[in-house]
């Protein structure tokens, strides 16, 4: 695997990335449900 | 529940593509295995051409109907755009530092672009978080939504030329790898990877709408009981005189 | 309603205003014109002294202070208005709104093609650059990039005008939009003054009519949007 | 300086009025909408509500007070009918135009005198005048201003820069501002404050010169007694309510319950 370090850091960062953002979406979702569910 | 589903077939169809991509497909032959970073590169351009186009039709929703579901769309597009963006632009230099030697490349029209729609949608985001009524903020964001979707054209276009006007793509430049001549392995590969990128697109955006519209709703929720309360309790009546 | 006829009334007015107390007190275009020297001196300081490798970057050096100084004129005519509430009271005359974006974007252009002409005549003094042989390209290249400045200017300053942190906000949000215009006006100015070799000096000028043709118009269409409250 | 005649006590007989005022042809008096209709009409700023819910119906052609404590909602319901703001919730309508749909309809039969003078401090008061008449389409306007200068007793500083005029002859000069157009409705903020005397007498003549040709007058001030000789009727706010109404030419109703806008919570507009 030639050059193997920038295409680990490439689809580390792009795949980590989505990762990340889909699970920081989750937890704001989640967060925002129950602040409605208390609310109600 | 639906989104659920379409979370775990976008999440399968990623580990896929990524797996052809990284292990089934040969490497290019002068490119070697840093080639295999043009498909996510690719594809988070492609997505983030997608959203900012979504934010854009989502104004013109939002200006037309005045209806603030439109503006959870929009931001939804914003804030995932700038993410694909920021990828995009990452691949872009993990591509181009192993074969061509420079992190950036300004003859590329695509990078330079793709670094430009981030300054654009950052300043979008930054505008609709300095505003605080939703109906303002959403009729300011669609204007400059707007006027940057405009905008993208004529900066690729423009970049396309400064390039040259009658240069024909050189060898080195990654438009090579796109066009008929490169091998169907490749193409396969990043139309999979296309796929997969916009299912995980499409699961992001409806999580991120559902999340917007909670927050627009409890927004408006908490207006309308500011109005309710100040309906409800007594209004003194002294005497007019 | 608004026809042609009173929307130009009405965008001269404003622009004559404009310029009116512009002339009278603000004196915003003049201490503009200094930031642009200021800026065309930093750049010699900067890229200097090899005078060679200044008069091939003076295209380059010229714009950015165009647009650099552009962005300073702009904030400042909008701050006209926020005298004592002065563009609520604009917005609320019955008038296109489109004609009170023509006459900011009117008196936005004559501040621009004014600064773009003296920051010419500058560059052709600072950086040894012959400015008179290709003196009718030139002048249509500033022309139209003094246009684009101000339409986009005009539009973003309507975007940041009741916001926060709006110094900084305008910049960022008119800066990045303007560079088309950047990229066409400096290829433009450098083909004029090579005497345009390659002869793509039409296509240059066609993209920077474009991009104000299409600015001027989305600007025109949205900014009543932008009065809004 | 014009000599007006000097008021001690409030005036008894109505001042004798030399003022001009664009008669404004509105047609049979019955048979126009209302001047101003406004249904829950509500406008928040950053979560709370300056209006909460005001239902009034105000007639044409009367002189009406807005009265109410600071913060009643007495600004904010004039800034929303002279389309400065958009309401929140309900709507409002001026001679039957919505405030919002029909917005540029509403600014030509409108003209508001708010704490703001909208003036250019670089510019003379001519000057002021004269863009403001370019901007009203005001026919000759060249008379039309001298004699909106004159009315207002500015002629002799026409010459000179608003910069340096009081609060006062500011406020005069945004009067004048509003002989020039011809509105049908005139919603004045707190026209008495920072008046000299010959100032509150203009004010005064100007509430008779316009409802002598039929324009409605909506005004907030707290000088209610001042006011008392050219009344037709008061509003009384609280809270961004209607807390009470007295006098023929306005009806107020109780507010219903608020509507979710951008059909948000499920219930449409």
């Amino acid at each position: 695997m030639t050059d193997a370090g920038y295409v680990i850091a490439a689809y580390g960062v792009i795949l980590g990335g989505l990762g990340l953002y889909a699970l920081a979406l989750w937890r704001r979702l989640r967060g925002a449900a129950r602040r409605d569910d208390d609310a109600a | 529940m639906k989104t659920r589903i379409l979370g775990v077939v976008a999440l399968a169809a990623v580990i896929a593509a990524t797996f052809v991509a990284l292990v089934v497909v040969p490497p290019d032959q002068n490119q070697g295995d840093a080639q295999r970073i043009m498909y996510p590169h690719v594809a988070s351009a492609w997505l983030a051409y997608l959203s900012f186009g979504v934010t854009a039709l989502a104004g013109i929703g939002w200006l037309w109907k005045r209806d603030l579901r439109f503006d959870a769309v929009a931001v939804s597009g914003a804030e995932i755009g700038v993410m694909f963006t920021a990828f995009a632009i990452w691949g872009g230099m993990m591509w181009g530092r192993p074969v061509w030697g420079v992190f950036w490349q300004w003859e590329d029209p695509r990078l330079t672009t793709t670094a430009l729609l981030l300054a654009l949608y950052v300043g979008y985001l930054l505008l609709r978080r300095l505003t605080d009524d939703p109906e303002r903020r959403a009729t300011r964001a669609a204007i400059v939504g707007l006027v940057a979707a405009v905008d993208i054209p004529i900066v690729h276009f423009s970049v396309e030329w400064w390039r040259g006007l009658h240069q024909t793509a050189t060898i080195a430049s990654p438009d090579r790898v796109l066009n008929p001549a490169a091998p169907m392995a490749f193409v396969g590969t990043l139309l999979g990877m296309l796929a997969a990128f916009t299912l995980a697109w499409a699961y992001l955006m409806v999580r991120r709408y559902q999340l917007a519209r909670r927050e627009l709703e409890r927004e408006e929720r908490g207006r309308i009981e500011r109005i309710v309360e100040a309906r409800s309790n007594p209004v003194p009546s002294e005497a007019l005189r | 309603m608004s026809t042609l006829a009173s929307d130009t009334r009405v965008a001269l007015a404003i622009a004559r205003k404009d310029a009116l107390a512009e002339l009278r007190g603000r004196h915003a275009t003049v201490s503009t014109l200094f930031f642009a020297a200021v800026v065309l001196l930093l750049f010699g300081f900067a890229l200097g002294p090899d005078s060679a490798r200044l008069a091939a970057a003076a295209p380059g050096l010229l714009w950015l202070a165009v647009v650099f100084a552009g962005v300073l004129a702009v904030n400042r005519l909008h701050l006209l208005e926020t005298d004592d509430g002065a563009l609520e009271q604009l917005a609320l005359y019955p008038v296109a709104r489109r004609a009170i974006y023509a006459g900011k974007a009117l008196a936005g252009f004559a501040a621009m093609l004014l600064l773009g002409l003296l920051v010419l005549g500058a560059v052709g003094v600072l950086f040894a650059v012959d400015i008179a042989g290709a003196w009718l390209p030139l002048l249509a290249t500033v022309v139209l990039g003094a246009l684009g400045v101000a339409a986009v200017g005009t539009f973003y300053a309507g975007v940041t005008v009741r916001l926060r942190a709006r110094e900084v906000m305008l910049p960022l949000l008119m800066l990045p939009v303007l560079a088309p215009l950047l990229l066409g006006a400096v290829k433009a100015t450098s083909a004029a003054l090579a005497g345009d070799p390659f002869g793509e000096l039409g296509a240059w000028l066609q993209l920077l009519v474009a991009f104000d043709v299409i600015m001027v118009v989305a600007g025109a269409a949205t900014y009543g949007f932008l009065l809004e409250d | 300086m014009m000599l007006w005649p000097t008021i001690s006590a409030p005036q008894t007989s109505m001042p004798q009025t030399t003022i001009y005022v664009s008669p404004r042809s509105l047609g049979a008096h019955d048979s126009r909408p209302p001047a101003v209709v406004t249904t829950d009409l509500a406008r928040l700023f950053a979560g709370n509500a300056a209006l909460a819910g005001v239902s009034l119906r105000v007639d044409v052609g009367g002189v009406i007070a807005l009265l109410g404590a600071n913060g009643a909602g007495k600004t904010t319901l004039l800034r929303v009918l002279a389309t400065a703001i958009r309401p929140s919730y309900g709507r409002a309508q001026v001679d039957g135009f919505d405030v919002d749909r029909d917005a540029d309809l509403v600014r030509g039969r409108v003209a508001y005198l708010s704490h703001a003078t909208g003036l250019y401090d670089d510019l003379t008061a001519r000057e002021n005048l004269r863009f403001a008449a370019a901007m009203l389409g005001t026919p000759d306007a060249a008379q039309r201003v001298e004699r909106a200068l004159s009315d207002v007793g500015l002629s002799d500083r026409a010459a000179d820069p608003v910069r340096g005029f009081s609060a006062g002859m500011r406020k005069r000069l945004a009067l004048g501002r509003i002989l020039l157009g011809n509105a049908s409705l005139v919603l004045l903020d707190e026209p008495y404050a920072a008046l000299d005397a010959d100032g509150l007498s203009l004010v005064d003549q100007l509430l008779v010169a316009w409802r002598e040709v039929g324009v409605t007058v909506l005004v907030a001030s707290h000088a209610a007694d001042r006011l008392e000789p050219f009344l037709d009727g008061r509003v009384l706010l609280a809270r961004g309510l209607v807390a009470g109404v007295e006098g023929q030419g306005v009806t107020s109703f109780p507010p219903s319950l608020p509507v979710a806008r951008g059909s948000l919570t499920g219930v449409s507009p």
